[in-house]
């Protein structure tokens, strides 16, 4: 795969350089670590601090949904790698407002353990942390296990429901606790058509046939639960939804949001022919379909692909969905 | 001359350790390529790059400190499961040579149970999960019982590493219960543990300056 | 390229319908005809109604800019063709409020006739019709021939200023003038890594080296000003500022909006590290950065690549570049 | 036998021209692709086939609603620049065989001259602009060329595709000045126009039907 880039070393800390050039009026990086990127307002005074991280080259994850009703930081990693413990620690202090922190991130192992560095870190300074995992790729464990399952497209509902009650001024047990309701009523399912290439490493993550897929694909690669020829969106919208409705499971009757996300090189109109087999499949199981997101929300650089999440709602959690977010990739009023 | 680690031979013993990582990076780099997202070529060349600059700042520094603030050098620049493994196992290390001028294998025995202890904590995987505890904990064993017959250092450090390649042999039919290489489930079956790997070529460096020394 | 698709002469029309299940809160198909998208409010009683069109595989142009503060209504056709003078002329009548229609499009030739035949249709029914092209593509045909060149990621622009100006009630006269104030205003400059392929075709729309990139590639794949190695993200950022910045030509203390856009491969991190070097090359060259987008704005189906577009702006521009917007596809409050 | 078309031929003639040029889309498609944007041959499949389907409703239809409604569906269904030159063309043709119940061969050279004409406003093109022109101009003036010297339908029919298949030949060497090809630049010398190659196929149809009439 051919790459718009200079030295490939550079890779994160030029992105981050156009993209603070480019949105300096939201957001900032932390004095203290570069690394550590959070809102320009930052701390907001009173409020519970989101703040959340991973390894680069799945915008808008993580750094994109830093914002207005949504997290107060993000600590950047390099390319599908974990930020430091430290980085985190930086972007507590400098986003942290009195009302204690939210460590909110997808569950891959090794941002967990630095999380965790971080939050020990933290506390010895006497700030207060929670910490809310994203597991909602159904393909990564089975749904008996599903705190080990990865972390993927179903992120962006949870941080739009974290950040908008923290926004609304809900103290850290209550933002930690929707935070975990949404992460509990969240599943995702992918499928991967073609792989991708890590910067520095040259060679793509993966190597698939011409004429095949894989369901369940995770997002740097890691195998899925079926390999097999590319069928058409129809038959693919079916597999996801199948196996996302049948996994909670979603019952007749109950209200969802719907996120059609687009891997990286998979055009909007592929998505948009996606969602509208996912659509009609909601509709005959019973589902009611509150609010749909088709686009790109969580890519893998240049893989071309899609997943679909679908985020239970009750009344509670359609409020927060509903409330305004703004963050230099994702906006709603 | 007494059979110890001086600060200077620390500070040396990374260095080489460092440099024959980075030598080896394109192993690990194909290994966890193999079962997992092939980053650990790329993590230990950063990673180690990161801590030789550190060491730089950190000649006048005592053991324990030089161990910890590498550590966390490494993490820092190199993040990610091996990269915050590798600074806990340096943190626990530091903590036991607190105060220490030199290091002998009773100390580095205990180091090395100490960084053990760490990364079971840290990452909450048991032996035989398919982790670099598979190579680590066996050989934290071996220098322990090497410390208590007073056996000499260099010995001692070949025989952990040995023990740490059976380890590593041993994770081959392992199925990976942890980290990211779980998410492939049965196909992490037939390849060797890349962290287990990493953990053996690290004995394996010390175990060489160990005999240069002696 | 492997496709989320079913049968290929169904792309566009599924699309569609996908597009409207998602979307049916804010556009809707007019009822005379489906491939004639209009914003679920219109007729807009007494605006200035905006209409534009053009082929599928671009979004978000065209389709993407209906919205609110930007265009009333969008003619759809097939991957990388015309929409027919008769959907131009049912969406005209779907849209029109009383106020007159501006007709504002990219230019192709293809386009540019089935426009002017629904001019003449539109024109029997005594709707009055302005039109203005958006010919902002500089690799496409000299200076002083610049109405020849064809239009791509500027459009964005030139949606934005008009949709603005008829939003806060300006006349078609007046509508009219500050979209050709923004055309003529707005310089662009692309760069190609990758071809794409059109459903029905089955083929790319070329062929390219593994190594090699094309400067000034037409969004369909026609040829541009140079085929050579692949070359760093900074010197392409050179490149096309260059030929940018020198056409118009934009002078030392211009104030100017820059686009950095995304054909539809390269992921946002690329983006960002080209625009890095735009943002130092603008600021050598004393432009002001008044405002910056990054991202996806105008695509070619998976093709991989960027362009930059630069808009100078005067005081009218500038009010109507920051005016609030709202589209499925872009918001801006 | 009158050398003329009725209704029923020009329904015929237009199926005919449907088929051929349909079977002759990939040739389309290649040399828009080499000079365009490789579309004409799925636009003349998927306009060709609209038209058909417009002819099913239009059988009771006069020369002039037939022609200027089947024109209309093809770019309704496969609008592009050839698209809408072609429904330019037939409606342009519809007007001056209003009122008419068979076609002669003056009219069909009126009808040529003034779908020549329409496409010149439509696409402010000139003859040697590397268009459709290039074909259309030189076949309509032997058309009305035949007509004045009082030559029969089928002849000047296949007269007319010969003069058009020069036309095209010339187009070889000719640089594109408008439309896409034109920013192809110079590497559009060297290929011959593809719509003026259609134009060229439709005329050999028409001559071939006229043809197997005589
Ligand atoms: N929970 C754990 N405890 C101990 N070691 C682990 C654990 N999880 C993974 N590892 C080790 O980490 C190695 C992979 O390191 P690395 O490539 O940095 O992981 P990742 O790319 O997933 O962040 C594995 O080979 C394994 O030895
Ligand atoms: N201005 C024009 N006048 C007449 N014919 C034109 C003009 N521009 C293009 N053409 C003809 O149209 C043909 C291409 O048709 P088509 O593939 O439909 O174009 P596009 O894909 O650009 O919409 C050209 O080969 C040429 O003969
Ligand atoms: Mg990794
Ligand atoms: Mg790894
Ligand atoms: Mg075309
Ligand atoms: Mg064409």
């Amino acid at each position: 795969m051919k790459k718009i880039i200079n030295e490939p070393m550079d890779f994160v800390d030029e992105m981050l350089e156009g993209l603070l050039l480019a949105h300096g009026g939201q957001l900032k990086a932390a004095e203290s670590d570069p690394r550590a990127i959070i809102r320009a307002d930052a701390p907001v005074s009173g409020k519970v601090a989101i703040l959340t991280g991973g390894g680069s080259g799945h915008l808008p994850v993580f750094l994109g949904y830093v914002g207005e009703g949504l997290a107060d930081g993000c600590s950047v990693g390099n390319v599908f790698s974990s930020p430091s413990a430290e980085t985190m620690y930086e972007a507590t202090l400098a986003t942290h407002g009195g009302a204690g922190c939210l460590y909110l991130y997808g569950h891959y192992s090794g941002d967990t353990m630095n999380f965790d560095m971080a939050a020990e870190m933290a506390a010895m300074d006497d700030i207060r942390v929670e910490t809310v995992l994203v597991s909602d790729d159904v393909a990564s464990a089975p749904p008996d296990q599903w705190q080990r399952r990865r972390g993927v497209g179903g992120l962006f509902f949870v941080y739009k429901i974290a950040g908008a009650a923290a926004a609304e001024g809900m103290d850290l047990d209550n933002v930690a606790r929707v935070a975990r309701a949404a992460s509990q009523s969240v599943r995702s399912m992918g499928v991967a058509l073609s792989p991708c290439t890590v910067p520095a490493a040259g060679v793509p993550t993966f190597t698939i046939g011409d004429a095949e897929m894989e369901i369940g694909m995770g997002i740097h690669g890691e195998a899925g639960v079926h390999r097999g020829p590319l069928e058409t969106a129809d038959s693919i919208a079916t597999r996801l939804v199948d196996a996302v409705v049948n996994d909670l499971p979603f019952e007749r009757g109950d209200r969802v949001a719907v996120l059609v996300n687009g891997l990286g090189a998979t055009p909007p109109e592929e998505l948009y022919i996606l969602y509208r087999r996912v659509r009609h499949l909601l509709d005959e199981a019973g589902l009611v379909t509150y609010r749909s997101y088709v686009g790109e929300y969580a890519t893998s650089l240049e893989m071309a692909g899609a997943s679909v999440s679908l985020l239970r709602l009750d009344d509670e959690l359609t409020r927060l969905l509903d409330a305004p977010a703004r963050s230099p990739f994702f906006q709603q009023s | 001359m007494a059979d110890v680690l001086s600060r200077e031979d620390v500070l040396a013993a990374l260095r080489q350790l460092a440099a024959d990582l980075t030598a080896g990076a394109d192993r690990l780099r194909e290994l966890d390529a193999a079962i997992g997202d092939g980053d650990l070529g790329i993590t230990v060349t950063i990673g180690f790059g990161a801590m030789c600059e550190a060491l730089d700042d950190l000649a006048d520094q005592d053991i324990a400190t030089i161990l910890q603030r590498s550590g966390m050098a490494f993490n820092r620049k190199a993040a990610s499961t091996f990269g915050v493994l590798f600074a806990t196992m340096m943190m626990r290390a530091a903590r036991e040579a607190r105060g220490l001028e030199t290091l002998g294998l009773a100390d580095i025995a205990r180091m090395a149970q100490a960084a053990a202890e760490g990364v079971m904590e840290r990452g909450k995987a048991q032996l035989g999960d398919k982790t670099l505890l598979d190579a680590l904990v066996p050989a934290a064993q071996a220098l322990q019982a090497s410390a208590e017959s007073g056996e000499a250092l260099a010995p001692a450090l070949r025989q952990a590493s040995l023990v740490a390649a059976d380890g590593v042999t041993a994770t081959i039919d392992l199925r990976s219960k942890s980290g990211r290489s779980s998410w492939f489930a049965d196909r992490s079956v037939g390849t060797q543990d890349p962290g287990a790997t990493a953990i053996q070529m690290m004995l394996e460096s010390l175990a060489a300056y160990a005999e240069r020394m002696a």
